[in-house]
């Protein structure tokens, strides 16, 4: 397993350093840079500035810097933020970010599976429809709108809830960005898990399972579940990357020291190295949870091994 | 007390289609004894495998089953599952047609036996997987510490067609019901476990119900056998009778069907047409546009299924012999 | 290294961690708008950063309540005759906040930090009035030629290149602030990290978790301490507005520094607006063929109905513009320039411009075709739309094309758009020049390239010229001209948004938008 | 070896095999599907193929037709080598061989009116013909295999099982094919129309003058339609012989072994029936027993089976056997047969 | 060979028999799957609303007393007033909301089914291309796939839209092209399947040639599962971009989208609640019904589960 762990990771390796690569140059490639504002620098202090960065030198020469730089952990200075460097930011939000991301993703995928099961086996009778009409919330109302209208609801008028900010240690404050970020995820995996749910349910093995007249309790937990979660398990990892993309609103919404909100800000400010550090990051933790999906999923599906 | 395990009365078995209702099997009735063999035969369609699934309250969502069916003096039908939980896998087991299929794939096959014994004799779940393995071993499995391991995907249909048979016969129930238990395995497979199904119910003393379409396999193991059309019983009787001296014209051509490895006719001798669909059953006997011996009473009455001694039944007016009149 | 330190910053941020909802008497909350770059007066850019900076470090002068230049470490200065020399004595009783005093070495240090090429400071530019400034920041001289000088420890004599009358308000900027030279020699550029640094302002930063907020506290060995309420302040770091809004109406924020305009009746009578030193204008690229006829510009410019902009369009009271140089910029003469068709009614000026374009050919069937570019900004839409809607009556298309901020002035730096572009500029200190220089021919904010040497000549004479009146003749001269050239559009003044608890005393609208936190106080 | 012209086909030294690749990066396997094979198929009979299920008799018939190109060996047909025909040629000589498949409503394509599916193949091997000619051939052929012409515009799912079989019958006629490859045609019908389908065939066969190949792990049946029968184990002939030599006097333990397996509709010989099944069940074919692949399962293995794989031992009259003990057990059997 | 060849008379007369023949047109596929989809009520509600709003979108405009980009400027930020024509109120710039919904709309099922389309094409491309070669080739592909999906890509679609500015054809192109994954994996999935049916062996026995087969025979039944997948995509690209809307990366005025209405009506949900309920109703209501559409689409094509 950690044999197959190993080349799972080695595997994707090639992928984030092609696309970092792409990024890279993507990104020179546009047009403006980063220290293009409604406020020239001056020739002379332009000059300065990009010979601090490194910017004077020949594109490619950059681009060895920086993937030098990576291969040592270092992904080099920010361009919007002298006191610290992308990896110091990184740092610093990764553990927020994670915590948010994760929580947000532990909870959506319980409910998620929850809400589907219960719908799956009340098929067509009210707590099917009355499930299937909250979650389908998550899905087609936007999540900044979602957050905004949260925010202004239990944090304006209600007053419940902080409107945003964050304490460490509060769990008040994670309630409402949580909310948004787990809704659309707990949504698709919800209609996810129901027609898998639905469709277990009608297998034979199930009906074997209930001709050894397990109960039906049994028969969900034991034989049910495990296959019903196959296809859902195998959403989590696009899932998960729709739940992160989500977090960038969410930290922008919620003033949250997460890095999804550098992100949005680094590309349009040009800050290149915040924008490939960001993208980076993301890369990483979606493979490294992708290779954690992958084994739940080896683990419910015994047909599928490690090779 | 009768000396019957299972005693069917009046089964009927009927689905709610989007804007119908279908009726699958219809006033089903018949006994098993105690230790025999019954063929339920029939082809697809016939409703041999829903009547089965009715009496297990296993039908899918939108079928019901009415009637009785007295295992002892419990009826089964119309009981809440919960209920119903006590004596399935433990008096009144079932095994299917595809073991593909029919065992869980993502959990170890000892899994899956050992929580019968747990279930219904109270084992804890060492002593539930001890006795799984000497039941795999009954069957016929090799190593069976080994395989109890494995999961189903792992072994071959056989294999799991044995595991199948070894998670019915767990409980030792009165009752076993096989419905197509080897139509998914290749002849020499096929033999092995009739072979298997013979020597394990004579040794459990257990009554078992094959239901197939294959005459072939009936010929072997039943002690009598039920002929179904169209969702009703059209015949029954001892095997030999059925065999040698069928009453009904359906009988007649199903044995004429059948290729016979040990002499080879010019021709097979087919009953003609197709099998009716169960929403458009046609008025009268439901057999009557295949039927060779049709009469004007046919087209308008059905047969009742009438006995003719002997513990024999059938549901046709054409009295004459069947032998001598060829299809038209 | 930095990377714990960064992480002790949370780890502290969780130590000092309070609660919700007991929102303690002496902690100011401000939303502070974007993330601050750095902490460095020297490495800053914003307005955002200029409100910790400005509360931590104080320069020779500082401002008041009102926003205009006060001493701040000086305790006074004398101007030599020519208006050449400077000479600041610093007090006595300042000292850093690790109890170092502070010294001219450290304002020397600072300016020639701020010069040196290698810390390659933004703002440099700001102080040029220094003599031989720009050479220096340049390379092509040795720091030591900046004309700053430590007479002795505390005094300091600052020579200017040319005479400036507005260089004491320059002063107040954060790029004249000084820096501790024992702590920037001992951190490098960690020295501002909060666990190493050190200011000589009334506050002293002690917490910044990037991404949520920095925390500062009250600094007792402040000069002005005594005076100094609030205990410590919170500048919140957000850039959703609407979001910011929320919050501050859920009562986590005291003051918002900025808010959407179409927020400002959710706010009621928080909403703080004030007139500020700048102007929202449409560069005209007169380098594009189309733009060459000064009739044409003249039309574009009458056909505005700019009185709807500030009211309606943003709903925040902008008020318009018929000038370049925003109204009371001091040094500057009163009214120095009006359009004369400013007070002609809408409608007829609507006519003079069509007739204007039908002179120069243009019709309905033949209608000038104009690009607006604009920066993405809610704001900017709406007026690109109300203006190109405008347009329309004198037979004019637009096309709208908006970029994000860096695109959108790379492409006018470069004089790389169609025609017309969206651009803003906010007054660095309070003199015209700071606006007239705009349309400089040899600048490279003129993104329209306006070029006339005339205009480039008075620009040149008001330099040299020491008496302020006749200095402030010349610059409305040249205003003049540059108006009357159509060199670019003026549409509206810049307002300032600020919302303010009725919590908050102290708080006092201005045109600078500079609020030290120093002049507040909050009750219950 | 007997080669009479009436040969219609002819397989020589046919090897196929499968890799099955595991992994991206890891090793492949290979699958023995076929090897060794050697036999012919005359003009006019129906050769009977039977086996377990792995046993390649699929794979086989799909090497004859060229769906899946062997390995090693030769396909002749009327003596030209089939698996060297380039393969725009080889399309056109697909008139000549056809194939019915076991799952009758898989082998139509969904999308497409019963007179698209028999019509489609004249599409390309008949391009000389119009509209109105092919249809009328298509409702020709629909009477010929007992379907209604008025059903030409249905779709295959408004059929059941046998009536979908025709169809794949009539598109398999309607090229007017010399050779018919008949994969399991009827084990996925319900008894009574297997028997419909059985006599459909042998009347087509007598009617179109056809030669068919017919695959089944059905002996019964097998043994019903057939001239010849041939017998695969493990990918290899095990023994080929005429249908009433095959059930009367079966000369390779493993025929013998399938014989007895096969249900009797008869209950009193069922009942006599010794059913001395096969031990276990048929090994993997990726990596097969060395020597006689059939051993394991063979009552009357020694151990000289392990060592030499046994060779295909033409016998009177082209009966083919691989066993290198058949003589010593024919010997054992007559002696237990006396005794 | 009595049989067929004897074309000339036996076929005359059957040439004959087939022109008096009464064929009946049987029961295709897609006449089941639509009377199946007729019978499904909350999918037939949705279809209907759907339609409504589609009207609304592109045939509404020729009924609305004002353009989209025309300025009414008596009128800025004014709630809905019937006697200026103003149905649903007009924004802050004075122009007409409903005009602007319409046109939004009009907007954002064009730009769902530009994307869309391309999603559909390249999944069809790579998955067909993937699926019918197998091998190497598949696992190769696919591991690209597998690896791409490994990737957040709306952080690629802010990038590209940042640099290719905001030119909503390209921009949907580019949503499209990256949505094409789950396309892909579904055509590679379906081929494979299809490749291994009998009737496409059949197809190759009667002599078909490749393309044939893969145009004839696997192309049309692939339509299944892609229009199952293509309406549920749909939504998807809409909200994806009504999130690009919110950073300000959306369509460029005064042309506009229902994310970019509700964006802008999102903020001042209080003050000019309009703003946000007119948009706000129809992206809720359009977005519900494709899902019901969708949901009903998958019953009526694909009735495993009834």
């Amino acid at each position: 397993m950690l044999r197959y762990a190993t080349r799972r990771v080695l595997s994707a390796l090639p992928i984030a350093f092609i696309a970092v690569t792409v990024c890279f140059f993507i990104l020179r490639a546009a047009p403006g840079g980063p220290f293009d504002s409604d406020r020239p620098l001056p020739p002379e202090v332009l000059a300065n500035v990009r010979a601090y960065y490194n910017l004077d030198q020949p594109l490619f020469m950059q681009y060895l810097l920086y993937i030098g730089g990576v291969l040592r952990g270092d992904l080099g200075p920010s361009m919007s933020s002298y006191d610290f460097s992308v990896s110091e930011l990184m740092a610093i939000g990764m553990p927020f970010s994670l915590q948010l991301g994760l929580t947000a993703f532990v909870i959506a995928t319980t409910i998620g599976v929850l809400t589907g099961m219960i719908a799956a086996v009340y098929k067509n009778k009210w707590p099917d429809y009355l499930l299937v009409l909250v979650v389908m919330i998550g899905v087609i109302v936007p999540n900044f709108l979602i957050g905004a209208l949260l925010q202004l609801w239990f944090g304006v008028y209600l007053r419940w809830l902080p409107a945003g900010g964050w304490v460490p240690g509060s769990w008040a404050h994670l309630v409402l960005p949580v909310a948004v970020l787990s809704w659309a995820h707990a949504a698709r995996i919800s209609r996810l898990m129901r027609g898998s749910m639905i469709e277990t349910l009608g297998t034979n093995y199930v009906r074997t399972a209930r001709s050894k007249g397990l109960g039906e309790r049994m028969v969900l937990a034991r034989h049910a579940i495990k296959p019903a979660l196959i296809p859902v398990v195998s959403y989590l990892g696009p899932g998960l990357s729709y739940l992160l993309t989500g977090s960038l609103v969410v930290e922008q919404i919620f003033g949250l020291p997460g890095i999804g909100r550098y992100f949005i800000q680094a590309a349009l400010n040009r800050d290149y190295g915040m924008v490939l550090g960001t993208t980076l990051f993301y890369m990483l933790l979606i493979i490294a949870l992708n290779l954690i999906v992958d084994l739940v999923y080896a683990w419910l599906d015994p047909k599928v091994r490690y090779r | 007390m009768s000396d019957y395990v299972l005693s069917i009365q009046d089964l009927s078995v009927t689905f709610a289609l989007h804007d119908t209702e279908v009726q699958a099997v219809r006033e089903m009735n018949f006994d098993l004894r105690a230790g025999e063999t019954l063929a339920v035969v029939g082809e697809s369609g016939s409703g041999k495998s829903q009547a089965f699934l009715g009496i297990m309250g296993l039908l899918a969502k939108n079928g019901r089953a009415t009637g009785k069916a007295m295992l002892g003096d419990v009826n089964l039908l119309g009981m809440a599952p919960s209920r119903l939980d006590a004596y399935r896998g433990k008096d009144i087991a079932m095994i299917f047609q595809d073991p593909m299929t029919s065992l869980n794939p993502s959990l170890k096959v000892k899994t899956q036996l050992s929580e019968v014994l747990v279930k219904h004799r109270g084992f804890d779940t060492r002593k539930a997987e001890m006795t799984t393995i000497e039941m795999l071993e009954r069957v016929g499995i090799p190593e069976p510490a080994k395989r109890a391991n494995a999961y189903p995907h792992e072994m071959s249909g056989g294999m799991r067609q044995r595991v199948m048979i070894a998670m019915a016969l767990l409980c030792q129930p009165k009752i076993l019901i096989a419905d197509e238990p080897t139509t998914a395995l290749d002849v020499t497979v096929q033999a092995q476990m009739l072979d298997l199904f013979k020597t394990l119910t004579e040794d459990f003393g257990t009554s078992l119900v094959m239901i197939t379409h294959d005459l072939g396999v009936v010929a072997g193991v039943a002690d009598r056998m039920m002929v179904m059309y169209g969702g009703r019983a059209v015949e029954k009787g001892k095997v030999d009778d059925l065999f040698y001296d069928p009453r009904h014209p359906y009988t007649l051509g199903l044995l004429h069907s059948t290729p016979h490895i040990a002499h080879r006719a010019a021709r097979l001798d087919p009953i003609q047409g197709l099998p009716p669909s169960l929403e458009h059953l046609p008025k009268g006997c439901s057999f009557n546009p295949r039927c060779a011996f049709c009469f004007d009473r046919c087209l308008e009455e059905r047969p009742p299924l009438t006995p003719l001694g002997d513990e024999r039944e059938k549901a046709c007016f054409f009295e004459g012999p069947l032998q001598s009149k060829k299809v038209a | 290294m930095k990377f714990t330190t960064a992480l002790k910053a949370v780890a502290l941020a969780s130590v000092f961690s309070l609660s919700f909802g007991a929102v303690q008497a002496q902690t100011l909350h401000m939303m502070n708008g974007g993330e601050p770059a750095s902490l460095d007066p020297h490495r800053v850019s914003g307005d955002w950063e200029n409100r910790i900076v400005g509360d931590y470090i104080e320069g020779l002068m500082t401002e008041d309540a009102e926003g205009a230049p006060i001493l701040g470490a000086a305790e006074s200065y004398e101007v030599s005759e020519d208006g050449l020399v400077y000479t600041f004595k610093i007090r006595e009783d300042s000292v850093w906040s690790d109890g170092e005093p502070v010294t001219a070495g450290d304002f020397v240090f600072a300016f020639q930090r701020l010069m040196n090429p290698e810390t390659a400071a933004g703002y440099a530019y700001l102080q040029y009035p220094i003599k031989n400034a720009e050479a220096v920041n340049a390379g092509e001289m040795e720091l030591s030629e900046l004309g700053v000088a430590a007479i002795d420890d505390k005094t300091l004599e600052i020579t200017l290149e040319n005479p400036a009358p507005f260089f004491l308000g320059a002063l107040t900027h954060y790029t004249a602030y000084p820096v501790p030279q024992h702590a920037v020699e001992e951190f490098g550029d960690d020295w501002i990290q909060p666990q190493n640094i050190v200011g000589n302002g009334p506050y002293t930063p002690v917490e910044w978790v990037p991404g949520s907020h920095i925390k500062s506290v009250k600094s007792e060995s402040y000069h002005d301490a005594e005076n100094v309420q609030i205990e410590e302040v919170m500048y919140y770091a957000l850039d959703d507005l609407t979001a910011a809004v929320n919050r501050y109406r859920a009562g986590e924020f005291d003051i918002l520094t900025d808010f959407p305009a179409d927020q400002v009746t959710a706010l009621g009578e928080d909403a703080a607006v004030a007139a500020f030193q700048g102007v929202h204008y449409y560069v005209m690229n007169q380098n594009a063929e189309k733009l060459q006829d000064v009739n044409v510009r003249k039309a574009l410019s009458m056909a505005i109905n700019r009185e709807v902009i500030g009211p309606d369009l943003w709903g925040t009271g902008e008020v318009a513009a018929y000038s370049w140089v925003p109204p009371g910029t001091a040094n500057y003469v009163e009214d120095a320039f009006q359009y004369e068709w400013a007070d002609t009614p809408y409608g007829e000026r609507v006519e003079e411009a069509r007739a204007l374009m039908e002179a120069a050919g243009y019709s309905a069937d033949n209608p000038l075709k104009l690009t607006i570019n604009y920066n993405t900004n809610d704001n900017h839409q709406r007026l690109a739309v109300a203006i190109s809607s405008m347009w329309e009556q004198v037979h004019v298309t637009t096309e709208l094309s908006n970029a994000e901020v860096a695109v959108h002035y790379d492409a006018l730096q470069n004089n790389d758009f169609d025609s017309i572009g969206r651009a803003g500029w906010l007054m660095d200190y309070n003199d015209p020049i700071n606006m007239l220089e705009l349309l400089r021919s040899d600048i490279q904010y003129n993104y329209g390239r306006y070029s006339n040497p005339e205009f480039d000549q008075l620009l040149r004479d008001s330099a040299t010229e020491l008496d302020l009146e006749a200095r402030a003749e010349i610059l409305a001269k040249a205003e003049t001209i540059a108006m009357e050239d159509y060199a670019a559009l003026p549409l509206a003044f810049y307002v300032s948004r600020n919302a303010v608890s009725p919590r908050i005393e102290g708080f006092v609208p201005n045109a600078r938008d500079v609020h030290r936190t120093r002049w507040m106080s909050k009750s219950e | 070896m007997n080669q009479t012209p009436a040969n219609l086909l002819e397989i020589r030294d046919l090897k196929k095999t499968f890799s099955i690749a595991t992994g991206l990066f890891s090793r492949q396997l290979t699958l023995t599907a076929l090897a060794d094979i050697n036999f012919n198929v005359r003009q006019g009979e129906t050769l009977g193929i039977v086996g377990e299920s792995g046993c390649g008799k699929s794979t086989l018939g799909r090497c004859i037709l060229q769906l899946i190109s062997p390995d090693e060996g030769q396909v002749l047909w009327l003596g030209q080598d089939l698996t060297r025909v380039p393969a725009e040629e080889m399309r056109k000589r697909r008139a000549d061989l056809q194939i019915i498949f076991q799952d009758p409503l898989a082998s139509l394509n969904p999308r497409m009116t019963v007179g698209e599916i028999i019509e489609d193949p004249l599409r390309t091997l008949r391009p000389e013909m119009n509209k109105t000619e092919r249809r009328a051939r298509v409702v020709r052929i629909m009477e010929s295999v007992g379907l209604l012409p008025e059903m030409i515009n249905r779709y295959p799912h408004e059929f059941s099982g046998g009536q979908a079989q025709r169809i794949g019958i009539a598109r398999a006629l309607i090229t007017e094919p010399k050779l018919i490859v008949c994969d399991e045609p009827v084990s996925a019908l319900d008894v009574s129309i297997q028997a419909q389908i059985l006599n459909l065939l042998a009347e087509l066969k007598d009617e179109f003058g056809l030669t068919l190949i017919f695959i089944s792990h059905n002996l019964s049946v097998v043994r019903h339609v057939s001239d010849r029968i041939l017998v695969l184990y493990l990918g290899r002939i095990v023994e080929l012989a005429t249908g009433d030599e095959i059930y009367e006097d079966p000369k390779h333990p493993y025929t013998t072994a399938l014989l007895t397996a096969v249900p009797i509709p008869d209950p009193k010989l069922a009942r006599q029936r010794n059913i001395d099944a096969l031990k276990g069940e048929i090994p993997s074919p990726i990596n097969p027993p060395s020597g006689c692949t059939f051993r394991t399962r063979c009552r009357h293995a020694q151990p000289q089976c392990a060592e030499t794989r046994p060779p295909l031992e033409t016998l009177e009259n082209g009966r083919l056997v691989a066993c290198i003990r058949w003589r010593e057990i024919e010997a054992e059997k007559a002696a237990l047969a006396e005794a | 060979m009595a049989g067929l060849t004897q074309k000339d008379e036996v076929l005359t007369r059957y040439a004959e028999k087939l022109s008096t023949l009464k064929a009946p047109k049987g029961r295709s596929l897609t006449d089941d799957a639509i009377r199946r989809m007729l019978a499904n009520k909350a999918a037939m509600v949705s279809l209907f609303v759907l339609a409504a709003i589609v009207l609304f979108a592109f045939v509404g405009p020729y009924f609305v007393p004002w353009g989209y980009s025309e300025v009414d400027w008596a009128s800025i930020r004014k709630p809905p007033d019937f006697e200026a024509g103003h149905f649903f109120g007009t924004d802050h710039n004075g122009r007409d909301l409903l005009a602007r919904t319409m046109f939004g709309t009009q907007m954002s099922l064009i730009v769902a089914l530009v994307a869309t389309t391309v999603s559909v094409v390249i999944g069809i491309a790579y998955g067909a291309i993937a699926g019918y070669f197998g091998g190497r080739v598949d696992a190769v592909m696919m591991r690209i796939v597998d690896m791409l999906y490994a990737l957040p890509y709306i952080l690629f679609v802010i990038i590209l839209v940042v640099i290719f500015g905001r030119n909503p054809i390209l921009l949907f192109v580019g949503i499209g092209a990256i949505e094409w994954l789950t396309m892909a994996r579904i055509v590679r999935g379906q081929t494979l399947t299809l490749k291994e049916k009998e009737f496409v062996e059949a197809a190759r026995a009667g002599g078909a040639k490749p393309w044939t087969i893969i145009f004839r025979h696997i192309v049309p039944n692939l339509t299944g599962p892609v229009v199952i997948y293509a309406t549920l995509t749909i939504p998807e690209i809409i909200i994806v971009e009504s999130f690009l809307s919110y950073l300000g990366l959306g369509i460029q005025e005064p042309q506009t989208s229902l994310g970019t209405l509700i964006s802008t009506g999102a903020p001042v949900a209080e003050v000019t609640p309009w703003m946000l309920i007119y948009p706000g109703i129809i992206l809720v209501s359009l977005l519900f019904c494709l899902t019901y559409v969708g949901d009903g689409l998958r019953d009526a094509l694909d009735p495993k589960d009834r």
